[in-house]
This record gives C-alpha cells, structure tokens and sequence, in this order.
C-alpha cells in the first residue's frame, strides 16, 4: 500500500462515521437521517455534525422526542422509497420503540412476501466506558441479534466504522447499526477510499496460534491488548474482529478456533443469553473435537450496568481477559 | 374561546346527514354528496355486508382461522375508500377487511392473514394498501412516515390510517399524531369507535368528552362523524382528505359506530355486554338508513335494488369459491423473506428442513 | 402417596393458574389483578375468569389498552404497598412495555440499593403451536432472561403452574411469568396442596442413562414423549424440566449431564443468542470433560414465527429431538 | 363551546399574579398566596439558585460526573414541592434537584446520581420522593400507580409528577395521563416547559396551542402558569393538589419557563441558539421579580435579606464540603441489590469479583 497524502486521513470514529453520513447522502438524494439533537446541535456524539447545514432540513432534521415515533415513521420512509437512517441517543433510549423494531422492523420483508423492503440502519450509540449515568452504558445488541429479520453490525475501527456504515445504508434490508460510544474519539489513520469487508465478514485482526480471543465492538481493542501483553509473555493470541454479529461469520470464526483449539469470547454485555453464549454455543458445536480446553467468556457480569465510580469492574480488561486464557488447561501449566 | 379551539376541537354533536331513518338533514359545514355516489356506496355496503357474513359462515367451516367482522361498520369501512384517490395510501388494521377489499384489493389475498396462508397476502404497492396491522397503532406511525415521504417527492398524496377506539390508548397513537402535527404530514387518522376494545367498553379506555378532542393537544383539528352514516362519513373524511391534500396538515376523524358482533368468532360477547344494548345499534344499521333514503329518493327501486344484492352475493361466492380451494404454503417460503440475501445461518437451516422434509416423504 | 378423593382434582393448567390467582388474592388482600380484558371477560384465555366477580373491581379490572401503562402503573402500585399481577394479552404485545421491564422492573430494587423493591408478577401468554395468526406466537423468554434483575419462570405441568404462579406471587421481586398457551388446556390430576419446588428449582422429569434431554414450558411434554419413543428404540433419556430460567439451576442441569455424557436443548424459540444458546454454553463450560458429544439444539429457526400452515415446521418435534439424539456421536452406531 | 370544554381547557393566558416587574395583578380564580409563604419561598428560590451554581461550580471541579442545571426554574421546582404535604409524593427528573432538596431530601444523597456514586442515593419513602427518573415520562405513569395505592388504602395522599416540555411527546406521558384520568388517580401532572429538549426547541415538539391544551384529550382539565412566577405557581399547582386531595381526579399543569443555561454542562448551547434569545429570560428571572414585590411591600429589607442569602450560601457551602469527601462505593455491592437473595449465578460472579481484587490488592 502506498501511503498517499492524498487518501489518508488522522480521523477518530466520530468522524468516520459523520464521514459515512455525509457521502451516503451525497450519492443518494434518498438518504434521510433524522432523530433527537440530530439537526442545529449534530447529535449529542456530534455525529451527525454538519449535516443539516449541508444537506437542508428536510435531509437531516430534529423529530419530536419519541423513539418509536422515530423507529416508525422510519418505516413509513422506507416503505414509501426513502432510506432513512435514525439515531436512538443512547442505546437504553431504543428501548421504547422495541415494539416497532421487533414487531416491523424485522419482520416487513417476510410478512409481505419480499414485496415491501426496509432500507432502514437504526444507529445505536452503545456500551459504556464513558462514565456515564444509568440508561447510558446498556449494551443491548443481545436483545436485537436474537431477533430474526434484522442484521447487527458493530465497527471496531476508525476505518470500519467509515464502511459498514456505509454498507449498512446501502444495505436492502435494515440494519441496528451498535457504535461503541467509548471508541468515538479514537484516532487512526485511514484511506477511506480503500473498502473493508462488507456485514456478514469477520476478520482476523492478530494472528497466534495457541488461542483465540473472539471480541466485537468495544472489545476489540482490548483483545487486541490483551494479546499483545500476552506475547510479551510468550503466548501467541490471535484476535477474531466479529464486526457483523447477524449475520453471523461461522466460517472465519470456526476456521480461527480451530487452528488454536482454544477460545475466550469477550463481550461487554452481561452474558446470560447473550450474543456471547451463541459465540460459545455454536462454535462448541462446531469445532468440538479441535477444542483443547471449554470455550471461556469474558464478559460484563449479569448486573445492570454500575454507577461512573464503580464501571471499571463490569468493563471486560485485559488482565480479566488474561485470567481466563490461562484457565484455557494448558497442559504445560 | 380563540379561534384556535375553534379551529380545532369537534362539533358539538357528530356529523349525521342522513338520519337513521333515512331523513335527510342540512348541515352548515358539510354537503350532501351527490347522487350517484350515494348509490355507489350503497352497492358497496351491501357487498361489505355480504362479505362480512360469508367470512363468518367460512370461519364456522374451518376455512379461516378467525375473523374479526366489521358488520355494521360498513358504512365507516366503505367511506375510507370511496374518499381516496388511486395515489393515495390506505392503513388498515385486521378489521377492516371491507375497506381493503373496497379499495379494490382481491379478496381472497385479502383473507390470506385470517386463513393462516402467510402473514400478509397482497401486494401493497398494487393499490396502496399497507399489510393489514395486528399490533395496535403502530401502523399509525408508518402512515406519518409514508405521507412525509409522498410530500418530499413532490406529490399529493393523502394517507388515511384506520384504528379503533381501544388503540387511540397506546403510545403509538400519541406519537403518530404529534409526529404528523410537526411534519405537517398529509395524514387523515380516523378512529372506528365501535365503543369496544375486545369487551372492555369505551368508558374504561376514556373519559375525555371524545376522541375527536384529542387533537387539539397535537394542534391536529379534530371532527366527529355518525359512523353509520354514509353520506356525513363521506362528507366529513372527504373535506378532511381534501385539507390534508391542500397541505393543511393531519386530520383527526372519530366515527361514532357499534362492533354489532363479537370482537372474533373466538370471542364470546355475553360475558361483558347483554342484547338490550346491542339492540337500538340495529336500528341504527348504515344499510337501512341509506336504503331508505335512496327509495324514498327515487334513486334505489327493487329492480337496481336485486341488482345490487346479485353483485354481493356474486362477490361473497367468489370469496367462498376462492377460500375453499386448499392452499399449502411451501415451507420453503419460511426462509425466504427475511433478507434479500439468506444469511449462512438460515441456508443451513433451509436445508435442514428440506432434508427433513425429503425424509419425511420417504 | 394416597390418592383421596378431597384432594385430588382434574384440572386444565388454565384452571390451576386460575386457582392460584384466585388463592393468592384470598390470602393477601394487596394482591391486584389487572390488564386488558381480565375483568368482566375473564381474560382472552379465561385465566382470571371469575376474578371480579369474587373479589371486586379494585382487585381484579381492565385497563385501558396500553401496555408500557399497565406494567409502568404496576410499578407504581408495587411501590406503594400493593402486588400487582399483570397480564400482557400476548406475549408479542408486551414489546411496548419493554423500556417499564428493562429500565424499570428489572432495576429499581439495584437503583436504590433494595430501598425499593417490586414485588410483581408479568403474565406472558407466550409460544406458538395454537394456529394464531402473526404477532400470536412468539417466545421472548430470552430477552427477559438476558435482562439482569428480572426472575423468569415457565411451567410445564399444571401442579407446577399452580405451585410457581403462587410463588412468583409470594416472590420479593418481579417475576416474568411465561405461560406456554398450548398447554392451557392439558388436563392433568394434581393435588394442589402439595407443593412443588420452588423458584430456582430445576426438575429431573425422566430418568434415563443415555442421553439427557433439557427443556422447559412447552417442550417438556414434547421431550416427554420422545424419551417414551426412544426407550421403545432402546435408548433411555432423561429428560430435565428446567421451570425456572432465571436463576437457572446449574445444579441439578449439570449433574443430569454429567450423568449421561451427551444432551440435547429442546426450546421453542429461535436459537440464536437465546436461553437455548446459554443452556448449551454454560453447561458446556462446567460438564466439558464429560461430554461425549457436543450438546446438540432443537429449537425454532431463526425466522419470524410461521402463519398457523407452516407453523408445525417451527416448533420442536419428536422426530426432530431423536434426530438430534442419533446424531449425538454415539460410539455403537 | 360547552361546559366541558371551558372546564378542561387551560385559561388563555398562563395565569401570573406577579409581573417581570414585581408587580402584582389580580385574578379573578386564584388568590396571591399569604405574605409569609411568599417570604418563605423567596428564600428557597434563594437557596435553590445557590445550589444551582454550586453545582455548576463542582462539575467543573470534577466533583460531579454531569449536572443539568434548573436555573432560572427554580420557581417550579420550589412551587412543586410548597404546595405537597408530607404524605404526598413527589416524582423528579434528572433536572429536578432543587425541587428533591426542597422537599426535604438530604442535598448529599440527592447528587448521588450525578457524582456516579450509585443510581440513587436517597430513600425514596424517607421524604416519599421516588428516585430522579431518566427514561423520559416513564416516571408519570408509576405516579398514577402509587397514587392508584394510596387510594385503594383509603389515603389522601396527592402525587405530584414532574417533566418536561420534551418528555410530552413520549407514548408514557399519553398512557399516564389517560390511566390517571381512567382512574380518576390524585396526580398533579407538572409539565416544566422550558422551550428546550436538549438543542430541540418546543416548535419541534409540538404545534398544538398548548401543553395544557393536551389534558381535554383525557378528561383531564388542563392550565397553564407563569413558570417564573412563584406566587401564581403556587396558587394554581395548590389548587390542583386540593383538587386531586378532594377526588376530581388528575390535573395537568403547564408552567411556561425557560432553560437559562446549557442542557448540561456537556452541552454547548451556542450551537442551537443565541445570546438575543435569552436575555428576556434573565429579565424575567423568578428571584427578581419575587425580591422586587416584597421589597415593595415590606416584607423584605437588607438585614432579611443578608439572612436570606447566608443560609443559601450555608447549603451552598455543606454541599461543597459534602462532595468534596471521597466517596468510593464498595464492588462488592454491584451484586448486592438485584435480588432479594442473590442467585446462585451473582454469589459466583461476585466471588469472582472478590477474588479478583483480593489479587489485585496482593
Ligand atoms: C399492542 C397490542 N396489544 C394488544 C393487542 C390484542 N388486541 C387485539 S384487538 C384488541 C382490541 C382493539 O380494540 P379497538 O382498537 O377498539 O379495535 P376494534 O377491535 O374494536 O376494531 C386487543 C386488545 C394487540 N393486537 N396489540
Ligand atoms: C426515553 C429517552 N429518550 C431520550 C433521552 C435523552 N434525553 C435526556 S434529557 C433529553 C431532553 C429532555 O427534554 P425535556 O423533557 O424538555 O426536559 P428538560 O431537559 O428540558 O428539563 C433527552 C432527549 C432520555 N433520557 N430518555
Ligand atoms: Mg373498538
Ligand atoms: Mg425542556
């Protein structure tokens, strides 16, 4: 790759994705993004920066404040040839229009028989790590991955952040799009113009061959970390980057546990039910007899999510994610 | 009192235009619609009638699962239609069955839900009917979201989005009209308040002096109409519709009706309410009324009169013809829909219930 | 045990849930009852038939038709004194109280560090296998079960709907209360003043040494009846009824596995990150080196639920657990 | 226009008994409150500004995680909690500290929240306020809830719910008001309208005439105040309290106000509007006008005042000193609460925590 002063950019995710925004709504006049403090402030997050000043009102505007009005009228949108892309403020703030997102949202293309699409992308600014408040720090994507119809994607780069959400606007079917709030101010330098893969692809983000850490959204870089930390001491992780969780990468996934024979899922969300027992469930199913050692997860403890003071606890870290590589039975330990 | 609650609150009474006995009366804000199309209505209540009764006698030979009948409804049902032009959208719920039908939508793929064939059987954008909604008033949102986006391309449609009585109490309700109200989307919300949820009566969902008074909180000018009327129902959806087109904004219709029959077949009426109530709503039957306005007009004599039953009982056959034909969905159909693409996941799954199947069949 | 004509009735699960509401408003006047169509009606399903006529319109009554408001209301009432039992007509129609249920219900005993508790009960009508049209069918045990706070149960036989619905009711914290519909009507001979286990308990159904089937709420009878046809093959399943979900009886779970070696999840609902998906992660992680087989799933597909036609492809079948069963690795075949 | 209509609609104009100016203005339905509730007021308007800019001050000390300021609002904050008794209860928000400090709450416990201590730091049935609610309008109907229990106990207990002009288009304040009004529940809804939700200005949020004019949808009479306007405050939300006390059921009260400062101190208010639109707040600034009538009247002087103003500064002062204590919560309590008796799965989670930080410490 040539390094061009051109093509590449110091941007943080926020950035990245008011980048996706933008472009997304320059190339397709259908575009819509719309929901609370969106327009004249630019989205609490500031992701939506710009763009009603850009695009005019009636591409980038404020609604009322009601989320299944927003979730809704999305619907409506998208049923009548526009594609809407809504933002819910904080992911706890999603909760009142699950009705429209479980009862419609994910299920219009099957009731009608394929006759009426959503191109829809819910954004779901999610997780904690920023010290916030109550409702603030819910990690929820457990709730919409296990309902069928919709598709679930969490960036854990500057530069995925920029292609899947692009891809999730193009995308002919709705997507609840989760963005790692706590990632939002870090920086990479990216060439946007080079694509990733697409939803439905998960990438190996570190080779090793003794274990594999299996991390999306949030967790990624501390996989990442823990990995690293873990090298100094000899032990060689590789790190799978899930980045679409519906659907789901079984191939990629399968193909990295095996060739370790060991695996730790790590997840912030609490880890009853969730997205992390599918990762454990179906990659035991299908790569039992490669497993050395159970399949160990690392995730927020089944509690709500604490108080700013008390966070770090719940936070998957790298020595927890260390912890549990350890109790991966090594023979030689 | 200003002028805004003028502007905005309802009548005093509904607007009734022909009485139950078929009376005419004169009304400073609204006409009587023209001749023929009170004729054209009467046809198509009389058909609404004879579907509605014909869909009751296939639940009983097992050929719907359930059907909620809008008898005595029709008038409300057929004025939904009658009003809206070919562009424009209609969002129905389960109940209404007479006005998609009315709009034109083949009736047996109207029937595909309540047969139990698929969740929804026509194609919406055919007639600009919306799949029929069962989870109440969050169809009414989507009608805002459609209406916004005929009015960002430029054109002049008009949505009317149907809900009882009973939904006007969910929070979707409350957010469709305020969303509307800001949007100024082209939206007519009319309410069928038939004065039942299932068997809880209008009294126990509110106490507000109407449902048509709720649209002033919205700033959504709100009107009532006799649900069994259909010449005040056509005349008060129409001018409401005619506003909504000329950019006015949202309109709020409540037609004061009676579910004459159970909420369903499964349901069983006795239990909460007894016949002497259900009694004087016969009397008010939308069919009698406008019939008896007709012959006394000279408009309606036996001959057009057998004329018109012939095409209901033309219409109802067909349905019955049309419903005892055995459909078997193909289970295949079960992952088809749901992505554009199928997911990995669901094409191993496709596959495991074809190799089931394929077994089975052995 | 004696079989006395006093004691011993012949009972519908509908009828002993109604005994138990019945019984629960006698002995403690703060218990209300309340929802859409549960007073005069009796309810959709007749589970409060009788209610107000017997104990009056304060106790047993019908509510406006909004759901976020019953459950919110039921909060209220908790707070101050009362034990509130709600019904959600369906259990798809309590999407639009799932912000009252994730932010509320399941947290205010944690947000004001057990100050404030919620001694209520959530009655969710809930699965398919009853020809209901769409939004009629669907099993959302998972999104409750992933919610940290809330305690799940689902009964299986009409004795453990009587003795848990009781429970739930004497519980000091809200309770999802999952009603499988289609046994509503299955009659069974109980004698009511036995109590079974409570809340937290789960039970081994069918001994059997082969195999273990895992199942809860309406599966049970289904695991039930494949064991009967398996020992007539030859193999011996045992067959656990989970009853509750949240707390999950690891206990009794992984002895019963650990006995066997192999096991198969019967659920209901879609599998991805679901109950079935943590049954099998968790079991997993505590009984690996016991495992014979990777533990199998039999649950829905992860599609919408079916219209009434197709319905019987969804739901977990006899033949569909033994296949499961065959293809557990066993050494012999 | 009927009876009920002139019953359940809101005045036409907020009702003011004290202008900008101090000056006070006869109404014929509500009565300027006695002299020394007047005086008494005055010093908590006092004593809530303080707090306000203390705490303003201690977030950016870091001593407090977030802080959205009610400055400017403290009428309505003081009004709320004056006009209860004991037995009643109180439902705040996240903006409503002045008006949880006034009801008697300990100012420490009452900033748990918004230090990250916990969720929430006081006993709610110690001062019967519930805990400061974040998801918008959920807390209004858990309002007509215990207000629905204390009249199945045969109490008179009043409940008075807090929101703002943002939270009325959420579908819970629709479900809440029109249970309390089903129920005929004893619950002030008190609608703060500051003109803001966040960035988004009341425009946005909605067309109708008024907040107020949201109740006649209900049943439920509607008016509206001068939200900076003690006197007036007092007179019309006491009002409603006797009324719900008496059994006429819910009441729903709009006090038109302003946000003076930014949502919170993470918002940056200048992205959404300008300094040209509030400067005829400051004018219209609750303190002033207050001070001003009572000065007038001698019911103020210097020497009053001066006292006034050190017990402000005295809480002020207790709070800074009381946030200044480092607090650290226990880990072990994150598993404490959740469940009357942990479950098997919490008693391992927080073995594991324990676990872990005892090899930490080590
Ligand atoms: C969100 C939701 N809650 C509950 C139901 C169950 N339900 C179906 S119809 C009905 C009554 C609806 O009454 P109304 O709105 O007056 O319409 P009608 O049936 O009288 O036409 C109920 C409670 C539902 N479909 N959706
Ligand atoms: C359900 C929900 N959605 C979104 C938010 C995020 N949020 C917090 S405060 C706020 C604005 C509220 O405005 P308003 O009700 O007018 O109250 P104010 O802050 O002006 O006192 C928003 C959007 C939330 N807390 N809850
Ligand atoms: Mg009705
Ligand atoms: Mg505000």
């Amino acid at each position: 790759m040539t390094m061009t002063a051109t093509t590449l950019l110091k941007l943080t995710m926020a950035q990245a994705l008011n980048q996706a925004l933008r472009d997304a709504m320059k190339a397709d006049e259908t575009v819509l993004m719309f929901g609370e403090d969106v327009g004249a402030l630019g989205g609490v997050f500031r992701i939506t920066d710009g763009l009603t000043a850009e695009f005019g009102e009636d591409r980038c505007f404020d609604t009322p404040l009601a989320e299944s009005g927003i979730v809704g009228m999305a619907v409506g949108l998208a049923m009548n040839g526009m594609r809407p892309v809504v933002e819910m403020q904080f992911d706890a703030f999603g909760y009142p229009a699950f009705e429209q997102v479980v009862s419609h949202v994910a299920k219009m293309r099957n009731r009608t028989r394929g006759r009426v699409t959503l191109p829809m992308v819910i954004r779901m600014p999610y997780a904690g790590g920023i010290g916030g408040v109550e409702h603030h720090c819910d990690s929820s994507e457990s709730y919409y991955a296990h309902t069928p119809g919709l598709t679930v994607v969490a960036p854990a780069t500057v530069a995925d952040a920029y292609t899947l959400l692009r891809k999730a606007i193009e995308h002919p079917d709705p997507v609840i799009f989760m963005e790692p709030k706590k990632l939002y101010w870090a920086k990479e330098e990216v060439d946007l113009s080079v694509s990733q893969p697409g939803i439905g692809k998960a990438v190996v983000r570190r080779e090793g061959r003794d274990a594999t850490l299996i991390a999306y959204g949030p967790t990624v870089p501390i996989a990442l970390e823990a990995a690293e930390v873990a090298a100094a001491d000899g032990r060689q992780l590789q790190v799978v980057d899930l980045r679409s969780i519906v659907p789901f990468d079984d191939e990629t996934v399968c193909t990295a546990v095996r060739s370790t024979g060991r695996a730790v899922v790590v997840a912030e969300a609490s880890g009853f039910a969730s997205v992390s027992s599918e990762i454990v469930a179906r990659v035991t199913e299908r790569c039992f007899h490669s497993l050395a050692a159970p399949i160990r997860r690392v995730t927020g403890f089944d509690i709500p999510y604490p108080p700013p003071k008390l966070e770090r606890h719940q936070l998957p870290g790298v020595d927890r994610i260390l912890d549990a590589v350890d109790d991966l039975q090594w023979e030689d330990s | 009192m200003t002028t805004v609650e003028e502007r905005l609150l309802p009548s005093a009474e509904p607007i009734q235009l022909i009485d139950e006995h078929g009376v005419p009366h004169d009304h400073p804000q609204y006409r009587l619609p023209a001749e023929q199309t009170l004729v054209d209505g009467y046809a198509q209540l009389v058909k609404g009638r004879r579907i509605n009764d014909q869909a009751g006698a296939l639940v009983r030979q097992g050929r719907l699962a359930v059907y909620p009948s809008s008898h005595g409804q029709e008038a409300c049902q057929v004025a939904a239609t009658m009003v809206l032009r070919d562009q424009d959208w209609l969002f129905p719920t389960y109940r209404d069955t007479v006005s998609i039908i009315s709009r034109g939508v083949d009736p047996i793929e109207t029937l595909t839900l309540l047969r139990g064939d698929w969740h929804s059987g026509y194609d919406p954008y055919q007639r600009n009917v919306a799949p029929q909604a069962t989870p109440l008033a969050t169809q009414l949102i989507h009608a805002v979201g459609v209406a916004h986006a005929a009015r960002l391309k430029g054109e002049d449609t008009v949505v009317m989005a149907l809900c009882g009585d009973g939904a006007t109490s969910e929070g979707d309700f409350h957010e469709a009209l305020n969303f509307a109200a800001v949007f100024k989307a082209p939206v007519v919300f009319f309410i069928q308040n038939n004065e039942y949820a299932i068997s809880v009566p209008l009294a126990r969902q509110t106490v507000a002096p109407s449902l048509a008074h709720k649209g002033i909180g919205y700033g959504v000018p709100g009107e009532r109409a006799d649900g069994n009327d259909l010449a005040g129902l056509l005349a008060v959806l129409g001018q409401a519709v005619d506003k909504a087109r000329a950019g006015e904004g949202p309109q709020l219709i409540e037609a004061h009706t009676y579910r004459v029959q159970a909420h369903t077949n499964a349901d069983d009426a006795t239990r909460y309410r007894n016949d002497a109530e259900v009694a004087p709503w016969l009397e008010r039957d939308p069919l009698k009324r406008l019939e008896a306005y007709l012959v006394e007009r000279g408009l309606l004599d036996e001959a057009s009169k057998n004329k018109v039953v012939a095409a209901a009982d033309q219409a109802a056959e067909t349905l019955r013809i049309g419903l005892m034909e055995e459909v078997q969905p193909d289970p295949a159909e079960l992952f088809d829909y749901l992505y554009a693409e199928k997911t990995p996941q669901l094409r191993e799954q496709a596959a495991f219930l074809q190799d089931e199947l394929a077994r089975e069949e052995a």
